[in-house]
């Protein structure tokens, strides 16, 4: 048997492979079984309900997508109540994520969903681009990142994964910042700001104007961003951006990833996640490698 | 819900925009009912991405066969066009909630534009088999594009066409057309499908003639499993908005209660 | 006949279509016709001849690819004596990509290239992310930024366009800092710093292991940064980045684009360009539009 | 140089892992020469997303055909696989300088090893047309893999196989067999490629035996028309070193000044 648990900052997956948040929810459960996973995380949650942002709010690029969903949340009460119980039911811990405008309802909302003993982590979303609509994000200055992740900090002893936001000039220095500010991993990255325009209609074709570009098109810009902040931190990294295949996975472990998210894969393989574990276990069948940890960071450079 | 990798048995164009496309369902458990759709991939490439959603136009259960009717629009639906007979097409479905027919419906309305004719077609199908009367307004661009027309007319649906190029498209033709039916039928249900303009038309009948109706939308979708929100539209239930997701919820809705933005 | 011709800081092209640097060069009039450009613009040149990057210098990724060629240069005697006058025979304009690693090389060579009555105008390539090895580039940093420009237009008074890097927190600083520092025009942008690993060798697909990513899944990073410029500067904007088709092109001149530069699409499609401009005047036909300067920015936002 | 829009005529698997593709080149004027190459676009796709460069392996102006044969490797190759006669294939080229036939070479000594031996197989043909000696010594991973052997063999090729599956690949005993052929014959020049470390060995051969030569180069290419600098290596003439672009200046360098990193 090949060894595929994973420790993310203190929490053991029993393997690398999670969804990325936005892009997986209880719906799910028909179509993949929930207990293969490494983890669980549903869409970034804030404290008060939000509308989200104009339709349409997807719409295809070459070998991408655009969404501007921007954080459409049913609030903290819903989320307490209803996904964490539901989510309770499976073994894979639940990480959730959690969304919020100001450092101090971070620490609030972090407060409240920490205390439940059904999250086993959170996931500070600090990079969505689709929240303030000019695609500005906590995540893109590291003083602010600094201090949130404190506050974070200051209210949880379980484990803090912070998502970072590619569309930045130095992601270490985010990511350094965060390490300091104490999380205990890091989930690089979130989307990249984009646009698309219809030329016959000379539209936007995301009712929000701009928003955040993923799947495969972003890979190797993720790939390359795993590579630079595994260079400048210890805690480790999941990777997401682009993800569709185990070798796309396997690609970001190479590259410096402990985990890896998918996002957008799921939306056109619904059974995408799964099939990628499987994949994993082949390829280290095939490449004789007995334990996951072994490959994290070991891209060969001459 | 599931993808399912299913035979295409025909995929051949239908008139000077349309195709349509039958496929092999023997594989398929699932019960499958009008309103609902499949997502499609229309290529196995990285470009179209997305899957596309397109509703169930003839269910035959008895052939294990399913058809849909399409409007070559853009990329997707042009890669779909190429598939060819024998090769294997992946969907993902069947989705969402389909119509509701209860047993006191015995005559009906359809009011369907474009595309929403292949929605609405396979209603009238389970309709008629129930022997129910089926009235239906089919809305286009030109007479080329009324393909169902005959299809329905042969399963006794009594079909009013009405078309831009004739200039019988009108929201006041159709309107009038409408007050006609509604006198000469004593009708009990309302559905309407594929057009926001004829869509707040039939909400203003239902309203006036308080009669109970359905409507069929179409948003843009990433997931089509009620988990990424990229589809949602409001609900008003006369007191609060709700907001709603087309690919769980719908895309069939109550006629009354949808925002039509 | 429809008005194709443009104004890119008081340089007049015939068309809004040209190449981008480095994709670009001498060879290629067996394939194209030169006059039919707008403008015609050959690979970075630096002061002394460069070596280049490691090979392999280039790699496929899904919808685009990476290259790392690193500013291979046969220095400034050779352009000057040999390229310089080769593009003197057609009537498009010579716009020379300059590349330095100082400020003050930058204003030697500029001093040099400018002076040549055949070149037309100068574009600064200080978003190179293959030039030091670690992706970082001048264009990453406003103040250098307004600097650098600032001694080029120093030493002349031909158009100088700045060629922005799209790996920054916030392009408009940077945009604002070139418009400050004397630039006449923005090419936005350069290539988006990536990497990709074979998961079978484990090594990084490319010699320089970063380097940058061009090609349709940049387009929609593209379009956004040229929006996002647009309403920043007064100063005329040459997108760039992921343009195949006609379409493309008129999307980034609906975001704000004044004049368009094609690169990886003529490596696909040798005759890129030439399709591209017959196709803009396609579109202009199609939707009775007879000046192209009335689509610039026209993008309709509700 | 031009992307021509040909017809395949033959797209069909010849071994486990090589693939011959035949098209129509009726319509290509320019000449094509051994060592030079066509960049394919193996699909309308976006992924794969570049050209792939291939040598050409028959030419037939007689009959207005082009050969390539090819290894099915990665996701290019893979998609350029699945073309079908009848189909429409989309070359630029011919690229490159091809091999160098000077008079007075009435005999020569070829070096393949893998996708080299489609390359030299060209330059074996024309040298064969001419009536000139050519041993050739192919080397591969398997007798599989040899398949233009006997094609060589009756246009008149002294063949000499060697395999890995056989161990007789290895340098030495290739080292080996080039004496055995040296004293055999006066070979007058020497021509290699697909195998750095046999490309070593050639030099070597080449300078001790004061021979002149030729090697066909691969390197990935961007864009194949020599202005993008992806294709670089270096050429040393024994005083100065200079880097040259295997796309135009190559793929055919004198293989003396070729620096094999
Ligand atoms: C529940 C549902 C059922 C449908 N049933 C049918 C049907 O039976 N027959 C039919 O012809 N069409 C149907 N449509 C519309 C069909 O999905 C679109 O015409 C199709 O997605 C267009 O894809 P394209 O690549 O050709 O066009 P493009 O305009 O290139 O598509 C670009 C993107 O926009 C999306 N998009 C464009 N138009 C629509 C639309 N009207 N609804 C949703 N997404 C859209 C596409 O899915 C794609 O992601 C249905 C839509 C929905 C939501
Ligand atoms: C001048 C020239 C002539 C060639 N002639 C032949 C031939 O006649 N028959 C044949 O089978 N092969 C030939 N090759 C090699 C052939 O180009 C590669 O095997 C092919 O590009 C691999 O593509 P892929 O998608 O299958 O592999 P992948 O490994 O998926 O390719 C990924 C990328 O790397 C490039 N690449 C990979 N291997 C090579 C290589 N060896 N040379 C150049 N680029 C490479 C690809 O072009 C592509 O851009 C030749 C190469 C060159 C440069
Ligand atoms: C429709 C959609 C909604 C998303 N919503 C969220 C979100 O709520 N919170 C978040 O942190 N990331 C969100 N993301 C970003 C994803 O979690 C992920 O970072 C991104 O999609 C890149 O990964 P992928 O290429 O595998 O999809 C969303 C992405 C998509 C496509
Ligand atoms: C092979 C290659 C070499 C390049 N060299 C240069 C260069 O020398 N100077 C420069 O400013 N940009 C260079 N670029 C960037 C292009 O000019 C352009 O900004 C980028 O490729 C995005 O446009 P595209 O997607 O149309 O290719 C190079 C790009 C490629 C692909
Ligand atoms: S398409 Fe994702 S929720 Fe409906
Ligand atoms: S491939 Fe571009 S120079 Fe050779």
């Amino acid at each position: 048997m090949k060894k595929l648990a994973v420790d993310i900052g203190g929490l053991i997956l029993q393997n690398p492979i999670m969804p990325a948040s936005g892009a997986f929810g209880p719906e799910m459960n028909s179509v993949i079984d929930f207990n293969r996973l490494g983890a669980v995380i549903p869409k970034s949650i804030t404290l008060s309900p939000r509308a989200g942002n104009a339709t349409p709010r997807v719409c295809e690029t070459p070998a991408g997508m655009i969404n501007s969903i921007g954080i459409q949340s049913k609030g903290i009460n819903y989320y307490m109540e209803n996904v964490v119980p539901f989510f309770a039911q499976y073994q894979s811990p639940l990480i959730s994520s959690l969304s919020a405008e100001s450092v101090e309802e971070f620490g609030q909302i972090a407060d409240i969903v920490a205390k439940n003993p059904n999250v086993s982590a959170l996931e500070l979303n600090i990079s969505c681009p689709n929240l303030k609509g000019n695609g500005l994000a906590f995540g893109m200055d590291a003083d602010l990142t600094y201090q949130l992740v404190r506050k974070v900090r200051d209210v949880t002893d379980k484990p803090v994964i912070t998502k970072l936001s590619p569309n930045v000039t130095s992601i270490q220095e985010i990511a350094i910042a965060a390490q300091e500010g104490g999380s205990n991993a890091l989930t690089v990255a979130n989307t990249l700001l984009a646009m698309s325009i219809d030329v016959e209609t000379r539209k936007p074709r995301i009712g929000n104007i701009m928003g955040g570009l993923s799947g495969p098109a972003t890979k190797p810009v993720a790939i390359r961003l795993i590579y630079q902040v595994k260079k400048v931190v210890t805690i480790p990294i999941i990777g997401c951006g682009g993800v569709m295949t185990s070798d796309d996975a396997i690609e970001m472990i190479l590259a410096g990833a402990t985990a890896v998210q998918v996002g957008t894969a799921s939306f056109i393989h619904p059974h995408a996640m799964v099939d990628i574990v499987k994949g994993i276990q082949t390829y280290m069948e095939h490449h004789n490698i007995s334990d996951i940890n072994e490959l994290i960071g070991s891209v060969i450079i001459d | 819900m599931k993808a399912h990798q299913v035979k295409i048995l025909i995929n051949k164009q239908v008139s000077d925009r349309y195709y349509l496309l039958k496929v092999d369902i023997s594989s398929i458990e699932e019960k499958i009912e009008p309103g609902q759709f499949f997502n499609l991939r229309c290529s196995d490439q990285l470009y179209p991405f997305l899957r596309r959603p397109i509703s169930v136009y003839k269910i035959n259960r008895y052939n294990q066969t399913l058809e849909f009717l399409y409007l070559v629009k853009g990329l997707g639906t042009k890669k779909l066009a190429q598939l060819k007979e024998g090769q294997i097409l992946d969907m993902f479905g069947p989705l969402g909630q389909g119509f509701h027919l209860q047993d006191e419906y015995d005559t009906i309305l359809l009011l369907a534009r474009g595309v929403g004719i292949a929605t609405l077609a396979a209603l009238a199908q389970k309709a008629s088999e129930d022997n129910r009367k089926v009235i239906g307004i089919l809305s286009a661009r030109s007479q080329n594009d009324l393909l169902s027309a005959d299809y329905l007319s042969d399963m006794g649906v009594e079909i009013h066409k009405v078309t831009d190029e004739e200039g019988t498209s009108d929201i006041n033709s159709v309107t009038y057309l409408i007050e006609e039916i509604l006198q000469e039928y004593h009708i009990k249900a309302l559905y309407t499908c594929g057009s926001k303009r004829l869509s707040r038309l039939m909400q203003e009948v239902a309203r006036r003639e308080q009669l109970p109706g359905e409507i069929a939308l179409e948003e843009h979708m990433g997931c089509a499993m009620g988990v990424c929100f990229a589809c949602v539209c409001d609900l008003n239930d006369g007191s609060t908005t709700k907001s709603v997701r087309v690919c769980v919820d719908g895309p069939v809705f109550p006629l009354e209660q949808v925002v039509i933005s």
